[in-house]
């Protein structure tokens, strides 16, 4: 039985713990440092939320994509090169209306999807997010400095199983005109979450 | 397993630390511990359902007290160990400390023999099920109504996956609930969705 | 409140640290909290159900990781603090450190207006409420029927008394449930009994 | 907000605080030394099991007693001269049989009825008790070194008011003339708890 005493006074620190993983891994022949070379390359050049802003910013300016996104969002991501790992297998858009807002949470560990809105933020991943925000959804992104109108229904999406969701944010006006890449330019992985939105919206 | 994982609705927290343009990782060894992890996934050591499975069955104080990457590697390291890949010993040596571990599976479940093939508008009730092994339903849905807004793919069904036990796979529903029946009398108006699998629903006429 | 306090029936956790003749204090600090928190309570300071009340306002984290008597001297401090005998600042001048103290209160309530008067063989149902303050209903037991097996005096109603506000004493009732339909499939055989406030329970006819 | 990791780093040692309050209290004039010294008084010499145990031999002797302390179990341990805190407004003695198996618990916190049974062991105020055997009684009771017969209904009693309870435990037979005195050292706190047995019950 682990001794809560004991893992307080003898437990090997957390980068030490690793390092025995990784040293065990690499003598088996697995070559975790090329993969841990190949997972940061991912994960800061590729896992980036300006995929999904640029999913957003096409969902505002083409209509018929927005179409195909609204309906099959991993299918309709795909053909802006972007793609998602093998087991999230269906994409959910959540689009946010003048009455409506969304967020997502996942309340049982920290599902995202990760590789169109980027990974997810430490807050996301706290206890406090995944307690509260399912439950207290409005007090919490009031917290988080977004205060919702009254008349605002609030959709809080929990990703409990392997569909992920994104929610696509309200274009904001005054902005008819502009390009996709500007466009992209408002959107944040933030907005993309929910628990933000596009200034003037 | 009802564990102290099972974070939604809980109260006593405080308020979400939220900073614009906040970091996902802090320390160089939270990138290794994630790599780490999805090589042992590529490698076929094990599969997300156990790897999630495998942070639940923390010791409840090491869960809560641990940060996000430091359960991922306690998951890492237990599935590791019971796999045969590697042994305790080897790990508290390498590392020269003690390297605690989750603790130890009870038996996971196949499908529910009877489950409602289901479609938007329909109305459900999830069942009041309590379930030893691993489960993707949150708490605070069981028993609750609710009506279908969605329908996924067919998944892998977690309570037998996360258990290396053979199942069909499943779709799940999008389920709205109204926050005010989840919780009654202490819950901020809201539809909260939650994604659930064939086997936890059970039509309601 | 639903707090990690509430801790019937959650899994996870291993095999209780049973020895006979096992020790109830381990360090003298352990005894002089003890005392301390029956003299502030006898001097009038706090009362019992606000001193619970502080133990589970605890931050979770701390809560969890913190011993029995730990969790005693938090609530001691906080409440001396919320009435006005100390500060914190005084606390933690004294200590030379951190004093970390509980999360402040959510309102509490009063008697439940329309409550049944029971007896023993009575087939009760525990209401569904989720109370945001103090309150002495296990998790558990929510939503689940049971039969009165006994009537106790009347005590001061905690969900009021712990938050200061004028309410009507009650009897509880020990009501008997059946741990099977308390965690349907994920149980021991065996009669669960727990102490329940009139206010919690509504008449199952 | 508590912030967990300051809280591991600058926290004043337990000890530290504990000084902290008593010192405050003793420059209020509150006494706090001499109630100490009252209440190590109390808890070594005045609240303890073997209270509850000569409430028990004499339950088993005395068929007159045993009536009045099932009906009402404060005023009958007041005939022993044994008093309990007024906030205890009531105790209910569960009385084991050869069928029946009672065992106390207190989820929420862990009340006892302290001033009869004496204080509650350190294992009775563990999360491990509090969570575990409410649902999973027989393999905890195991687990703690007591067997019982499948047939035998488990009666598990979790103390969320200001009941009391304390556990009849089971005459061994054999016993027939003994004194209540020699009967009451068969008695110990864990079977008034209702986590052990007399020994040829």
């Amino acid at each position: 039985m682990p001794d809560n005493i004991h893992i307080k006074l003898n437990t090997a620190s957390v980068e030490a713990r690793v390092d025995a993983i990784q040293a065990a891994f690499e003598e088996r022949g697995m070559k975790p440092a090329e993969f841990i070379g190949e997972f940061r390359e991912l994960a800061e050049e590729k896992w980036l939320p300006e995929n999904g802003a640029r999913v957003c910013a096409k969902a505002w300016t083409d209509p018929a994509f927005k179409a195909r996104l609204m309906a099959n969002g991993k299918d309709a991501v795909a053909e802006l090169g972007l793609s998602m790992p093998a087991h999230h297998r269906h994409l959910v858009v959540l689009e946010n209306t003048a009455s409506i807002h969304n967020v997502i949470v996942c309340t049982l560990c920290s599902c995202t999807a990760f590789s169109i809105i980027g990974l997810p933020p430490d807050w996301y991943k706290d206890l406090e997010y995944r307690a509260r925000v399912v439950r207290q959804s409005r007090t919490v992104l009031k917290e988080m400095g977004l205060e919702l109108p009254a008349s605002t229904e609030i959709r809080v999406w929990d990703t409990t199983a392997d569909t992920r969701y994104m929610v696509l944010p309200m274009r904001p006006s005054g902005t008819e005109g502009w390009s996709e890449e500007k466009l992209a330019g408002l959107i944040s992985k933030d907005m993309m979450i929910g628990v933000a939105r596009v200034a003037g919206t | 397993m009802d564990g102290i994982h099972d974070m939604g609705g809980r109260q006593g927290f405080g308020r979400v630390r939220y900073a614009l343009k906040a970091q996902t990782f802090h320390e160089p060894w939270e990138k290794r511990v994630n790599a780490l992890y999805s090589l042992a996934v590529k490698c076929g050591i094990f599969n997300m359902d156990e790897y999630r499975h495998a942070i639940e069955r923390m010791e409840p104080r090491h869960y809560l007290s641990a940060s996000y990457y430091e359960r991922s590697l306690t998951s890492l390291a237990t599935l590791c160990v019971e796999k045969g890949i590697l042994t305790r010993e080897e790990l508290e040596r390498r590392a020269q400390g003690q390297f605690p571990l989750s603790m130890p599976s009870a038996p996971g479940r196949g499908n529910v023999e009877t489950r409602p093939t289901l479609k938007p508008g329909d109305k459900v009730r999830v069942r009041t099920d309590h379930v030893p092994g691993h489960v993707r339903m949150p708490g605070y849905i069981r028993g609750k109504t609710g009506v279908v807004v969605g329908v996924s793919p067919k998944y892998p069904f977690p309570d037998a996956h996360a258990h290396g036990i053979h199942a069909e796979d499943e779709p799940t529903y999008d389920v709205r609930f109204n926050a005010e029946e989840l919780w009654p009398h202490d819950a901020d108006p809201a539809h909260v969705h939650v994604g659930v699998f064939e086997s936890y629903l059970e039509r309601v006429s």
